[in-house]
């Protein structure tokens, strides 16, 4: 397949920045082996930016290897972000995790990326069926912050209002305790503990998961109900008030546990109670480092 | 291997008499680790301790629970009779058995197993002790004043003469407060001027305070033993060390008209350059450039510079910034007076001889306006009959405030007595709810006001003031003859309560301590630790912490200057050691523990390696600020931060000792 | 003057009106500001704040057999200066539908009483007020028959008194009200 | 900030014609305005035409039970003014204008209270037989001259100004008390009267008894303590130098005019003060006939006052 | 000798289950300087309450971690209780301010996942108001006992 504009636009920044070494590393995306799949591309040679792509297959949060090690040596890095993804940038920056100035942020337009189930089996069109629920509620198709952008020439999505994305939690909330408990055990004992959910999130950056301390022993270690609960709870509520939605640890799970169900309820949650939507600012103060006196308080005696 | 002992109390019967003691001790011998259990009838009496102290040396124990009551009773008593035999203090832990079992349940049964829970819930507690040591923090050994009223200056004297350096700050033009307004002081009528000048000269001239006016504190950051502190000095366009303080300026200051004295309480005009008042300290004045006709139409007017002997007004002066080092603060920033024009129905503000209790004393004083002869504002008449009305604003949910503003029966009754003793056959009426005059001579002074100087006492408040033929008409109740009464007076004089001076709210959040809703500052302790603020090193003088008279404000001035020379008299400073604690290795510096932490007690520490690379950046505790709270170890997330005394995997611990 | 206190009886009489008023008796500290503003304090036999402290102490006989609750005109002054916010004008209110509904006709200030009654005959019979049937049938009920009565003829020369009263068209609606409250 | 203040921030400002345009104002007259204060209405409604304001009787309107209905029985005193909010409501109106202030004093209350006492919310509106939501804007006739109407539109309208008149605005206490529920001007020392006294060009007159109470209800049942209270009133108004007094309640209007002769003879000291609804001074300044005004309605006749405006305006 | 007879009368055998009544277990978790103190005022007072419940102490409900509500699940309490210092009253100025955003969100959560809301409560209880104390402890514990069926939750195991 031939460059589209988009890609040539994406090689020529990528070029620059590093010819002229403000950065020493982009994070970007490339063609993948199959023709339905973009992989992540680490370029620091000028020369390899030629391979550099975007696609409505570019599902991956790439923001999530700026928690890497690896990744930070190289100081200043660019990075190629859709609306989502930009958002868990603005996050790390709001959390000390990386400093404004060692980014460039290179935003792309992002009118939906389509499902990565689907795209396997020969789907192309970016379409209300097609792509995640997080693109149906999307409101940042062009990043909030970028330093360069890159506009898009795909259609811009059409809802029909039919899909209801993330229905699933209104489903949810209208269930008795007992159902709910159900539900969730059902999907709980799916869970291997695997923590490919931490893995892939951008936002779960701590160098010891409190999974992995034992005095005491937050988490049960065994791989069953009542500790994947614990997991999944702890998880979330490490997540809540932060996560900003790119549903890649629920795309990572290999049991297909329904994550984002519980994170956009809990972003729900924290917008309705505090007005607060995540990664949408850097100089905003996070919604658990601050309180107001007028806080919500109905629910203590 | 922990070896615990447990010691369960029966104090008397009253844990004895619900709590099976004697079972409670068995089921404490039972647990692991517990090599000792014994129950005694009083614990905290010499024998009990006693026995403590031999059973920890004999079983050389690592750690004691006792069954007994509150820790807020006697866990000091405990920690220290263990420290005497070489335990560390925070390896003793209480099971309250008697506040929160024996004296709130009834069946013997189930209080018992209630009591064996707690008991066990502490040794596990216990056993995961870690040696907690008392945090020491170098002092520097000068102290900061916030605010030159009486409380302030007596701080200062006080601390001052105890050989520290004192750095006070008063942000008008010459300190005094609010007692220098004042005309005589109630109950012994001394003329507080006369009691009040000496002080303020000798604080000005003591070696050891260096006095800042016109002044104000504008950062502080630090903690107990080392405030840095900025002070902004407002340019006064005078030089002080040439002022000679003749007044030739502000005679010839053409602006005399139209600028309200904020001394006389705007019932006098001052001029431009202007001294506050003649016995103002320092004696230098002060350049007003917002009325100045120098600023105002282009540098033309220098009248007073023209008249200026020395030369010293210097129109060019700048604020200047000052930055000292002190090791310990006192807050005694004062009060306002409530503004009471909110009370259409009494017309402050309408009818010129409505007038506050604080105008009424500038009327009084013989430095004021009238030189000490009573005459109402709006014509200069000498009144025959005052009405004083009390609590205005004071006992007011509704349109002031709830709370007693304390000083305001007496000085109505000192007012209505020197009316009395000013104007000749004169009358007055004071309209009172109760009357509050509990210090020492008070309630005879209140009673003489009534027997000897003749003033009617009516119990009851006015409801309207309005004016009639020249009068001023006032509609009040006298509750207990059960009738409505008026009175036809020449002036009204409203007692009109307190509340903290404006911006005290401002300086708590810069001081980081606490102030109750109003603004007053609070104690750490209302009883106990009255001269203390919330947070250590910062202590609290006068109106800044609610009303009080003026015994009272400079009992607390030295109160908070004892405080102050009492930590001074150690070269270091002990904090209790729980607090929090950062393991640095798994430490990713978000920093939600610096956002929630109330004390700015919590800073970035940047890990270098020998070449002095950074290796990483990692949060760090302040000891001389952290409280031990625990808000940093809910904010984190890698559970990289803990809190002495009350670490997770102790609370993980009690928990697990109540599984069923 | 003498009271007796009979505890249950103070209770009972207190809660009822604190009840009806949604607000404290205890919140009243006696300071007298709603009796210095009273407007017709001068013909009243206790003060407003006597009346909340007899309230308080039980003295349910007093209370309702009192000039005071008939004289007030319900102006609010009270209310609206009382510093604890306290419903002065609302306890009169209550101790008066009190007194009614018990029964209660004021020896001294039955006029009052009896305007109000007329006045909501009126309003039952009418759904709104006939100012000359209204008059009439309280001067006939009090037998105050001349009392004002100079001003009628002249009223009347100025159209101020209409000689027939409107009705409403759905009177029974008023019926039910009046049904459900009376 | 004073209540007043408030008021004008929130409230000032012309939307009456789009309300009016979109048959959004609701009348509601009150049985006074029916009867003894007939002039009150005739004159209201003489101005609101000028302003090209129409507003609409709420259809079948029933007496808000007045005082003696919260005084003797609480749940007819909140009953009867719902009934009339609900009709309006129910019709599609946003705003009603109830003139009469113990009218207006009544319909506020009962709108408070069924705001904030869901229990008896349910028990009235069983009663009535209709739902009531409390979305209804309830004006008194200041509130909805300067709130509704606004200055600037009522200034265009003074054609002939009355300046050298003194008036005195008589607020009485239905219209300001009790000031959580009325919401309107400051509860001592209101001034939204006189602000349109001023605007008629006329001089209002400050003194003491603005908001003290006439003794309204117990007109008929106590004509002596009325005859008191308002005498204080009527005779302080007059030291302080005014031609006339201007009220905007029906019942101020019938113990200040109406009694007035009464108070003369009790008292043995002439007033001689026309006592004027505020619509009846604006509608003056408007050049409107005082007939059109039902003027020579009142008790206390008004030629001397009027003779001198005409004097004044030459 | 009296002591002895003291101790002989009241020498009881635990037992902490009358067969077939639901008897749970309620764990509070309580701040040092409100909620602890109002407890120890309701014993000085004398008042009596229900003895299900188990209290407890940290420093300010700041350092009460949500997750301790959880562990207390997991450990078979049937109740729990979060209680501190009103707003505005707190020891360390803003510790139970930070706590209550985060328990709001967090009681979502668990609500979410199907836990029966009734059985965590949260309460301000102050220094001084042993007496609310005492009625927080009664009537959360007798709303446990009424739901002895619905107290399953995902972290327990059944």
């Amino acid at each position: 397949m031939a460059n589209t504009k988009t890609d040539e636009k994406l090689q020529k920044i990528a070029k620059d920045l590093l010819e002229s070494g403000e950065v020493s590393l982009i994070i970007g995306y490339t063609k993948g082996s199959n023709s339905q799949r973009m992989r992540p591309l680490f370029v620091t040679r000028t020369e390899d930016a030629d391979k550099l792509s975007f696609s409505p297959n570019a599902v991956q949060d790439l923001a999530v290897f700026l928690k890497k090690a690896e990744v930070k040596k190289f100081g200043k890095i660019g990075i190629v972000v859709k609306g989502c993804d930009e958002k868990a940038v603005n996050a790390l920056i709001q959390e000390y995790q990386i400093s404004r100035d060692n980014i460039k942020i290179i935003g792309v337009e992002c009118n939906g990326v389509i499902r990565q189930n689907i795209a396997d089996k020969g789907e192309t069109n970016v379409s209300e069926s097609t792509v995640y629920d997080k693109c149906l509620i999307c409101e940042e198709h062009i990043p909030v912050l970028y330093d360069f952008l890159v506009e898009s020439e795909e259609p811009k999505l059409v809802l029909s209002g039919k899909v209801k994305p993330y229905s699933e939690i209104a489903r949810l909330e209208s269930m008795s305790s007992e159902e709910k408990n159900a539900f969730w055990a059902n999907e709980f004992d799916k869970c291997i503990k695997c923590y490919a959910c931490r893995q892939a999130c951008p936002l779960c950056y701590c160098s010891r998961c409190i999974v992995e301390k034992n005095t005491p022993q937050w988490i049960d270690t065994n791989s069953e109900e009542t500790g994947n609960a614990q997991w999944n709870l702890i998880r979330a509520y490490h997540l809540s008030g932060r996560c900003i939605g790119c549903g890649e640890c629920e795309r990572a799970c290999p049991v297909n546990i329904p994550l984002m169900l519980i994170n956009e309820k809990m972003a729900i949650d924290v917008y309705n109670m505090f007005g607060y939507k995540s990664g949408l600012d850097i100089n905003a103060k996070p919604v658990f480092g601050v309180f107001s006196e007028n806080d919500f308080n109905d629910f203590i005696k | 291997m922990a070896r615990i002992g447990v010691f369960v109390c029966w104090c008397g019967s009253n844990i004895a008499g619900t709590v099976d003691v004697e079972k409670v001790r068995e089921e404490a011998a039972k647990i692991p680790g517990v090599v000792s259990a014994l129950d005694y009838k009083y614990m905290c009496s010499d024998p009990g301790q006693n026995s403590l102290r031999n059973i920890i040396k004999e079983k050389n124990l690592t750690g004691i629970v006792l069954a007994a009551c509150s820790p807020h009773m006697h866990e000091n008593t405990f920690r220290k009779a263990a420290a005497k035999e070489g335990l560390n203090p925070y390896f003793v832990e209480i099971a309250n058995i008697r506040e929160q079992v024996s004296w709130v349940h009834e069946n013997k049964e189930r209080a018992t197993a209630k009591a064996v829970d707690l008991m066990k819930m502490m040794v596990e507690k216990v056993k995961r002790d870690k040696p907690i040591e008392d945090v020491r923090v170098p002092l520097n050994k000068k102290a900061l004043v916030i605010g030159g009223g009486i409380a302030g200056i007596q701080a200062a004297l006080d601390i001052a003469n105890g050989g520290v350096e004192v750095i006070l700050v008063e942000k008008e033009p010459s300190i005094g407060g609010k007692m220098i307004q004042l005309d005589e002081t109630f109950p012994t009528l001394d003329c507080s001027s006369c009691i009040m000048t000496p002080k303020m000269v000798e604080a000005n001239q003591h070696p050891n305070i260096k006095l800042y006016t016109y002044s104000e504190v504008e950062d502080i950051s630090g903690y107990i033993g080392n405030f840095k502190i900025r002070i902004k000095k407002k340019a006064r366009s005078v030089i002080e060390k040439d002022c000679t303080g003749c007044g030739e300026c502000w005679n010839a200051c053409p602006m005399h008209k139209n600028i309200k004295s904020e001394f006389n309480v705007n019932l006098s005009e001052r001029t431009a350059i202007y001294v506050p008042f003649p016995q103002a300290v320092p004696l230098v004045p002060v350049l007003d450039r917002s009325v100045c006709l120098h600023f105002k139409k282009g540098g033309k007017c220098q009248k007073c510079y023209d008249a200026c002997g020395p030369k010293c007004i210097n129109f060019d002066l700048q604020d200047e910034i000052i930055e000292e080092t002190v090791g310990a603060i006192v807050a005694s920033t004062g009060y306002d007076l409530m503004d009471t024009s909110m009370y259409g129905e009494y017309g402050y503000g309408k009818y010129k001889d409505v007038v506050s209790g604080l105008q009424f004393e500038r009327l009084l004083s013989a430095s004021g306006p009238t030189e000490g002869v009573i005459k109402r504002p709006s014509d200069g008449k000498t009144p025959q009959t005052i009405v004083f009305v009390q609590c205005v604003g004071s006992r007011d949910p509704e349109k002031g405030v709830p709370y007693c503003s304390k000083v305001c029966c007496m000085y109505t009754a000192k007012h209505a007595k020197l009316f009395a003793h000013k104007v000749h056959g004169s009358q007055s009426y004071v309209f009172y709810i109760d009357i509050r005059s509990t210090s020492k001579g008070y309630e005879e002074f209140v009673r003489s006001t009534m027997e000897q100087d003749g003033a009617i006492y009516l119990r009851g408040r006015v409801s309207k003031i309005y004016e009639d033929d020249g009068k001023l008409i006032v509609k009040g109740a006298d509750t207990l003859s059960g009738n409505q009464v008026e009175i036809a007076a020449d002036m009204v004089v409203l007692a009109t309560g307190v509340i903290p001076k404006q911006g005290s709210d401002k300086l708590a959040q810069m001081l980081g301590i606490s102030y109750d809703k109003y603004g007053f500052f609070t104690e750490s302790h209302p009883k106990l630790r009255p001269a203390e603020s919330s947070t250590a090193g910062i202590f609290l003088a006068g109106m800044a912490q609610g009303p009080r008279d003026i015994p009272e404000s400079v009992v607390s001035g030295s109160a908070a200057a004892s405080k102050i020379l009492g930590l001074f008299s150690k070269n270091e400073y002990e904090v209790e050691g729980t607090i929090a604690n950062v393991n640095e290795s798994t430490c990713v510096a978000c920093f939600y523990c610096q956002r929630v932490c109330a004390y700015n007690a919590i800073s970035k520490k940047e890990i270098k390696d020998r070449s002095g690379k950074l290796i990483k950046v990692v949060a760090n505790v302040n000891p001389g600020l952290c409280t031990g709270c625990g808000a940093c170890v809910n904010a984190c997330f890698s559970k990289s931060i803990d809190v002495k005394g009350f670490m997770d995997d102790q609370i993980y611990a009690e928990i697990k000792a109540l599984a069923i | 003057m003498k009271t007796v206190i009979n505890e249950q009886n103070r209770r009972n009489f207190a809660s009822q009106v604190e009840s009806m008023l949604h607000d404290k008796l205890s919140k009243c500290y006696q300071c007298g500001k709603c009796s210095a503003g009273c407007p017709v304090n001068f013909e009243m036999d206790y003060t407003p704040n006597q009346i909340i402290k007899m309230t308080e102490l039980g003295m349910e006989d007093k209370v309702l057999h009192s000039k005071t609750i008939w004289l007030c005109v319900s102006c609010n002054t009270c209310s609206t200066r009382c510093p604890k916010g306290f419903e002065v004008t609302g306890i009169m209110d209550v101790l008066r539908e009190i007194a009614e509904k018990k029964g209660i006709t004021s020896k001294v200030e039955k006029e009052v009483q009896m305007f109000h009654e007329v006045f909501l005959d009126n309003v039952k019979s009418n759904g709104r007020i006939f100012e000359l049937e209204l008059v009439g049938k309280y001067k006939l009920k009090t037998r105050h028959l001349f009392r004002d009565m100079f001003l009628a003829p002249k009223m009347l020369e100025k159209g101020k008194l209409k000689m027939h009263g409107e009705k409403i068209a759905n009177l029974n609606q008023i019926a039910k009200i009046f049904k459900d409250f009376e | 900030m004073k209540v007043s203040e408030k008021l004008h921030e929130a409230k000032s400002g012309d939307n009456s014609e789009n309300l009016s345009a979109a048959g959004k104002l609701a009348y509601y007259p009150g049985c006074s305005l029916k009867g003894t204060s007939f002039e009150y209405e005739v004159s209201l409604l003489r101005i609101l035409e000028a302003l090209n304001i129409e507003v609409k009787e709420i259809p079948d309107w029933n007496c808000c039970g007045a005082s003696a209905a919260h005084s003797i029985n609480h749940n007819l005193a909140v009953a009867l003014p719902a009934r009339n909010l609900a009709i309006a409501e129910n019709g599609g109106y946003e705003s009603v204008l109830a003139p009469c202030a113990a009218c207006s004093n009544r319909l506020k209350s009962a709108d408070y209270e069924l705001k904030t006492d869901e229990i008896l919310k349910k028990k009235i509106t069983d009663s009535i037989e209709m739902p009531y939501n409390s979305e209804m804007s309830i004006n008194n006739m200041l509130e909805f001259l300067i709130g509704v109407v606004g200055k600037d539109k009522i200034k265009t309208l003074v054609k002939k100004p009355l300046s050298g008149l003194k008036v005195a605005s008589y607020y009485g206490c239905l219209l300001v008390r009790p000031p959580k529920i009325m919401q309107f001007d400051d509860p001592e020392n209101p001034v939204t009267m006189d602000e349109l006294v001023a605007i008629t060009g006329a001089e209002p007159v400050d003194y003491s008894f603005k908001t003290e109470c006439c003794g309204a209800i117990n007109s008929l049942s106590k004509p002596d303590v009325v005859m008191a209270l308002t005498g204080n009133v009527l005779y302080d108004i007059k030291k302080h130098g005014a031609d006339l007094v201007v009220v905007a309640c029906p019942l101020c209007h019938s113990n200040l005019d109406v009694r007035q002769r009464e108070i003369e003879r009790k008292y043995d000291e002439k007033l001689g003060l026309p006592v004027l609804f505020i619509t009846e001074l604006l509608g003056l300044s408007f050049g409107i006939d005082p007939k059109d005004l039902a003027i020579d309605g009142h008790m206390v006749a008004a030629d001397r006052v009027l003779k001198k405006i005409e004097e004044l305006s030459k | 000798m009296e002591d002895k007879d003291l101790k002989k009368e009241n020498h009881v055998d635990v037992k902490v289950a009358e067969a077939g009544s639901y008897d749970p277990r309620i764990i509070a978790f309580v701040c040092n300087w409100c909620t602890y103190s109002g407890a120890d005022l309701a014993g000085t007072s004398r008042m009596k309450y229900s003895d299900n419940v188990r209290v407890i102490k940290l420093p300010c409900t700041g350092r009460i971690d949500p997750l301790f509500i959880v562990e207390a699940f997991k450990k078979g309490a049937k109740g729990v209780l979060v209680s501190g210092c009103h707003p505005g009253d707190c020891h360390y100025t803003s510790g139970n301010y930070h706590s209550r955003r985060k328990y709001a969100t967090f009681r979502d959560l668990l609500g979410y996942f199907g836990v029966d809301l009734d059985r965590v409560e949260f309460s301000w209880v102050s220094a001084s108001e042993g007496n609310k104390w005492v009625s927080v402890i009664n009537e959360f514990t007798d709303k446990i006992k009424s739901m002895p069926g619905k107290s399953t939750d995902i972290f327990t195991k059944k």
